[in-house]
């Protein structure tokens, strides 16, 4: 019934299927004897594409999952994963569409301070990482996706955000220099504080104090 | 104009119930600053974001602060700054131009424009990414995966060279340190005794000790061996007096050793 | 390139895919708004028989799991190249020579304590094994060399080890200098003791020590 597969074939499918991870090319080749799986990758995608489950490559790591088209058949009985907040939904965009961003480029582009608890709740989902510090007066934190972000909302790479390369087009993904956002802020911050005062009152008085108005409302808005 | 304070959850608890506050019912929850309220102002002129009418949203802005506070709302500080520099925007828009003004007012629209497109884009990239067919909600890995194992096992290596040279190391290293006395020339305590014995019989009087010694010429001449020679004399001596056949005298300490025979 | 495959077929698969535990025929047709699923797991048995993974009935249960000629591939050895340090060199070189040896014996040949974990490196090399019990008061485990000793270090037998005098011909059996004594024998021995006096140290370190002197020594000069 069916033709003999390639032994390589039949080893890659085997570990990605018995891995508790996705792995990366490198990984596989590693397990395999150094073996070259590329082909043998791409052969069974193209094998599995019309199955209940496919073969998919998230971030350069590859893993088995099921078909979306079947996410109602499995989605039962199985708990809704916590939803995030409308302002966490954001940053995660923001952080994604601008990586690597700091937290003042973030309160740019939302025009609000943002809670640490609402960075500290992407990054104990795994989807931020801290990436560094930029090197500019202050040295401010950095932020970036992880590939656990790209593996969970199923996508290949950046690349392949919704929308990206319009947004570009666009201009509205160019870096939010310095002095832009000094100007940007003039407005909504005028009555206040500048974020380095801000991130220290924060850190005397505790996480995510500042954001009454974020942690609140529905992503539906 | 206080929302729900709830800092630390940022996940969404679910149903929220609408804050109880119906008289002031405004349909003004949830705006997360004031870029937020403009932004969904603008949206309601149901045009592309980069044709709204930014005369027209200052005008909707201000209306609202004004309700707000006839309504005795209490708006937090940034949404009445806000409202002040819509307000100056506003008046510079429409008066006379002032050629030194730097930003011009005309840029400062469209600066606010510029920021509520960006907000606007990303709201609705979250929106686009959160309704993706994710992990665990629409889409599953395997769920019992056999999991993979990799042991590690140590591969020794060691050279034939490395063998014996590190047994010629044990072996250096716990010989015993031998201290070999080499063979050297002594006067025995044997041929000390017949030598002193035979020169007390023949002797009259006291002689010293080191007269008994051989000549110092030929191999007597070595100091070991005169060192030697008068070891073994003084204890020849010593001998000879225990027993009984000669007399030992020395009359300052460190002083000369004398012997004589005592005759039977 | 592939045939259209049935909705259910494809239901079945991501169903069992994506169940952390075996199902049986009941638990799927429950899951599946009753469709009766059994042609479904037969023709995906199928399938996968000639694959990287089989989907397999134990006790009335459906699961997927690696094809048993690919278990290997489950649990990977990966050999990691190391030095044998010089204790343990020492100690085989020392089995080498004087097997069947008991630990004792080369603790006193070695003038050191032997710590256990380097006999049983050796053990785990493969070339040095336990070779029985030695018949005196205490039984003390003696050990020897292994073929896997002769044929990864291309020695015909023990035979051919070099002796005493072709090690002393090599230059291996050089005499040391009071310095290396020294260092060899410990600290406490620095401050110019007699030869007798660390003599007696010595022999308080154990048996055996003594017989070494026949063969050793420099007295030629």
């Amino acid at each position: 019934m069916n033709e003999p597969i390639d032994d390589l074939v039949r080893a890659v499918e085997a570990t990605l299927f018995a891995s508790e991870a996705p792995m990366s090319v490198e990984q596989l080749s590693t397990h395999l004897g150094q073996a070259d799986v590329r082909s043998a990758l791409l052969q069974l995608q193209t094998h599995y594409a019309g199955r209940g489950i496919h073969l998919v490559q998230r971030g350069g790591r590859w893993h088995f999952q099921t078909a979306p088209d079947l996410a109602h058949l499995l989605r039962r009985e199985r708990e809704e994963p916590r939803r995030l907040s409308r302002a966490a939904t954001e940053v995660l965009a923001i952080v994604a569409y601008h990586e690597p961003v700091s937290r003042a480029q973030i309160e740019a582009i939302r025009g609000v301070q943002t809670a640490r608890g609402t960075l500290d709740v992407l990054m104990e989902a795994g989807w931020v990482r801290v990436a560094g510090r930029r090197e500019v007066p202050g040295r401010p934190v950095i932020y970036a996706t992880t590939p656990e972000f790209l593996s969970h909302f199923g996508l290949g790479s950046l690349r392949e955000l919704p929308g990206i390369d319009e947004l570009r087009a666009a201009g509205l993904l160019d870096p939010v220099d310095d002095d832009m956002i000094e100007a940007a802020l003039g407005p909504s911050h005028a009555g206040g504080q500048s974020a380095d005062e801000a991130e220290l009152d924060r850190s005397a008085t505790g996480p995510g104090q500042h954001d009454d108005r974020v942690a609140s409302s529905n992503e539906s808005a | 104009m206080e929302l729900p304070l709830d800092p630390d959850n940022s996940w969404d608890a679910g149903a929220q119930p609408a804050a109880g506050q119906d008289a002031l019912h405004l349909d003004i929850d949830g705006w997360e600053g004031p870029l937020d309220l403009l932004l969904d102002l603008a949206r309601r002129q149901k045009v592309d974001l980069r044709r709204i009418s930014i005369l027209e949203l200052v005008d909707q802005y201000l209306t609202y602060i004004d309700q707000a506070e006839a309504l005795r709302l209490e708006l937090a500080a940034d949404y009445l700054v806000m409202a002040a520099w819509l307000a100056y925007l506003k008046s510079a828009l429409l008066l006379p131009r002032d050629e030194q003004e730097d930003p011009s007012p005309e840029e400062l629209a469209l600066r606010l424009q510029m920021r509520l497109q960006r907000l606007g884009a990303m709201r609705e990239a979250a929106g686009r990414l959160m309704g993706r067919d994710r992990l665990g909600r629409d889409v599953f890995l395997r769920g019992g995966p056999e999991g993979l194992r990799v042991d590690r096992k140590n591969l020794w290596q060691c050279t034939w060279f490395d063998v014996i040279r590190a047994y010629g190391d044990v072996k250096v290293r716990s010989e015993p340190v031998v201290h070999m006395v080499r063979e050297r020339m002594v006067m025995t305590l044997d041929s000390a005794i017949s030598r002193v014995s035979s020169m007390l019989g023949v002797a009259i009087d006291w002689m010293d000790l080191r007269d008994f010694l051989p000549p110092a010429h030929d191999a007597w001449a070595n100091p070991q061996l005169r060192r030697s020679a008068l070891a073994s004399s003084f204890v020849a001596a010593l001998e000879l007096a225990r027993t009984g056949k000669a007399e030992i005298a020395q009359e300052d300490t460190f002083g000369p050793l004398r012997l004589k025979a005592i005759r039977p």
